[in-house]
């Protein structure tokens, strides 16, 4: 095993970018560096698809408040956006409030924030989360912020299509992941190992893409550069080279 | 419609125990220096609406015991991580949090600032927070067939509380594209603000400032408070990251957030 | 997202026949110049929506037989009158008519903007705007008891189209306090501005001015006009009162309206 | 009979004007040159209340567009309000929109504006119309834009609590015209003869106090400056002295 010229997180953006390909806008919430990452290496490498970034004035255009994002979304104006969850399950379920009992949680987490309303109005969201382990993945989570599924009746042009982590990319299609590709030296059984539920997988699948050279030129460089003004912390770790 | 109040003791002091009170994210003009004047006075009962998410200024009434309600689409400190004493208040259940989604605070917003009793949201269905929130409701769309939609009730608060760059003489407050500081005054009872200027020049009689400003017809109180921002960054952000990390380190205990408090209130 | 046109021709060109249309009143931005463009093309079956009352633009369009439906809260000419060629379509039955009230016009687009199908309202029940006007419905709010409330559907008009002070070369548009040119601008599919002046500065990038700008994100079609608002004014009240009133003598009659229309046209 | 020192335009404003006593805001709509005389009559003697008139850049402060003046009423931010008709009842219901059959109008006129909102909530709404005759004040409307009184059930903090004519002042309660003054020479019975609906009435009534010297001094000075600006036509005419 030789090291890798590229950083997980590098790699889990460049996965991230490619997903936001032949989009016309991605959007990307407040304190989440790696889609930031991702959705500004996205740009940079495809100069027809705006980026808005919430939090960082040189990347958002909102002159109507607080409710624009949300507006604009069921407007059908954003194309894809990014979640995240302490926990996420099988069903693409995403939990951001507590573990526990919700009346007598054993952890509290921040809040659901927008996700009980994005996930169903904007078409593409990408899930994210670079730690891979069954706490994160399980089964069923203790609440759900946004449901990952809808009955059939339901008004929901949205939803999750994609599960990027540490250790894989899986697709997300009638209601189950299927497991598209491992990194490096993971394997079908290492990421089964680390999931707390089931998913759809070959026997074999293939090994993530690397970020190609032009991927990580424009990670390093632009993308660098404006993550760095958003998140000085994350950006000292995150990128290589 | 706008009283000027020479300090910031007698601004706060019409803010009564139990108030419903609006505040905006650690990101817009969050009224600290008003903040610290209440923990001072020793307010009790604070109904916290954050619109949509609270951060430091909640997190410090919390742990000084001023607040009974949170109200909120989430709260941390930003990239420096959870709300110690929000969390700690809530494992203890010494506060009732009514857990929200953004656009839902919005709405709430909107529906109390167009005068009517519920405005509609999609999404949210299949969420636990139709559970825990059982005054949202779901309905038939009306103008469906078998198209369930959620029904978010009119949040008035009595005072929304904020800080902002300039008043001027008239009373009327310019918040620029932070239009949510201006649907919180439309949609309040009271508006209150600290302000970082106080100008003589009507900001309505210049086109361009007229399109950010709050009119005087909204705004019951206003306190000049240059700073009120303070220990956050007011457009500066370094300042603002330092206090957020600074505070996110010493308020993971009650001693810890008591020291902070002592030395914030001094 | 915005296409610069190069010339007013080609900027109508790709409006269609039977297109939903929202306009200003003639005090906001009326899009005259484009107005006439269309009538020289010889569009056919618009259906106008008036945000919330038309004026000169709308009795011009249907005058000319543009219009199948017009959907308003009022259309006059100010103090210059009734709106002599609506007042005639609609004796003759040569339109629809579908009569609203101001904010129910407001609403129905805060619902599009929202992409929510419908608001509630307050008021308007025992008018006969509700026996009229069938789409819009009656419920009991589900919050009260034996409290009916009148539901708004959502307006989403095909196209927007207005005339501003100035666009940026990014394609974003200064509409100032005219903050229902940025409501009809969210609520539209589609957006066409044409605009006294287009500057190279971007008006985001200006803090008072953003305040005031609707994104490019929902502009697409930018033509420069200036006088795009001829024979109205645009900040000019004098011309504009004088250009009303002399339309409102001439289009008394048929043949006046003609006269008047080939002047305009030539 | 003496020449009257006073117009017709400007007894009724001070009539209009001293209704809004005690009040805190008062608006104007669009195209009503009358209630505007008497809002800015009012300001003019009372610097606390203050007056939005529509479509006049120096009395009114509204920045978020053309719904503002509605949500504001809706607030409960406004207290006094005016509204006329082509047609009113004895219900005290206005008709904007046209005589006949709706269907098949054999008048047209411009239409119910905001009247059928704004009447329900607005506490204070002032109904208005110089022309007083059986043609303007019919037994029935043909169209009713907004209704005069509504189910208790309703809810309804706003409505109609006076009417001021060329002729007369009447008060409305309890879902009846009441005749609280007339104007010079106009008896109960002429008044009578002019209304095609019934109302309460003593069998005499008061003559409607005349503007005061200080309420034709605000009027013909500040007023008039005013309202030139805003209705030329109307203010060639309206104003003596």
């Amino acid at each position: 095993m030789s090291m890798p010229a590229y950083t997980n997180e590098e790699l889990m953006a460049s996965v991230m970018a490619r997903l936001l390909r032949g989009l016309r806008h991605v959007a990307v919430g407040a304190l989440s560096p790696l889609p930031a990452t991702a959705a500004l290496l996205a740009g940079a490498l495809d100069p027809s698809l705006r980026v808005t970034i919430l939090g960082a004035r040189a990347h958002q255009c909102f002159t109507d408040g607080g409710r624009e994002l949300f507006d604009c979304a069921a407007q059908g104006r954003i194309d894809a956006f990014f979640l995240s969850g302490v926990q996420i399950d099988g069903n693409a379920n995403i939990n951001l409030v507590g573990l526990g009992d919700y009346a007598h949680p054993v952890r509290r987490f921040p809040g659901s924030f927008g996700s009980a309303y994005l996930y169903h109005l904007i078409p593409k969201v990408i899930l994210f989360r670079q730690e891979h382990t069954p706490r994160i993945f399980v089964p069923k989570v203790d609440f759900i912020s946004a449901a990952g599924t809808s009955p059939a009746h339901e008004y929901r042009p949205g939803g999750p299509r994609h599960l990027v982590t540490g250790r894989a990319e899986f697709a997300f299609a009638e209601g189950r992941f299927q497991l598209v590709s491992v990194h490096g030296d993971e394997t079908v059984a290492s990421v089964r190992a680390a999931t707390g539920f089931d998913f759809l997988s070959p026997e074999t699948v293939p090994m993530t893409s690397a970020p190609s050279a032009a991927e990580l030129v424009a990670l390093r460089g632009y993308a660098r550069t404006q993550v760095q003004e958003i998140y000085p912390a994350f950006a000292a770790h995150a990128f290589g080279g | 419609m706008s009283t000027f109040f020479a300090d910031i003791e007698a601004f706060v002091a019409t803010i009564p125990d139990g108030a419903k009170l609006a505040i905006p994210p650690d990101y817009s003009g969050v009224a600290l220096a008003a903040t610290r004047a209440l923990v001072r006075r020793n307010i009790r009962g604070l109904h916290l609406i954050a619109v949509p998410q609270a951060g430091l200024q909640a997190d410090v009434l919390i742990g000084a015991g001023c607040v009974a309600t949170l109200e909120a689409a989430g709260i941390n400190l930003g990239e420096y991580g959870l709300a110690p004493r929000f969390t700690a208040a809530v494992l203890a259940g010494s506060i009732v949090m009514r857990d929200a989604t953004c656009p839902a605070i919005h709405a709430g917003l909107q529906a109390a600032e167009k005068g009517i009793p519920f405005l509609p949201l999609r999404g949210i269905l299949g969420s636990d927070l139709l559970r825990v929130r059982p005054d949202w409701r779901v309905i038939d769309n009306p103008f469906g067939i078998n198209d369930p939609i959620v029904l978010i009730p009119a949040i008035r608060p009595d005072i929304a509380l904020f800080h902002a760059r300039v008043a001027d003489r008239h009373g009327n407050v310019w918040v620029g594209v932070r239009r949510e500081l201006m649907l919180m005054a439309h949609a309040s009872a009271k508006t209150y603000v600290t302000v970082e200027t106080v100008q003589t020049d009507n900001l309505l009689a210049d086109p361009a400032l007229a399109a950010g400003t709050i009119p005087a017809l909204y705004i019951d109180a206003i306190q000049h408070a240059p700073g009120g921002m303070r220990p956050l960054g007011f457009e500066d952000e370094t300042a603002h990251y330092a206090s957020l990390a600074n505070y996110a380190s010493l308020a993971q205990t009650d001693a810890g957030f008591m020291d902070w408090l002592r030395t914030w209130l001094a």
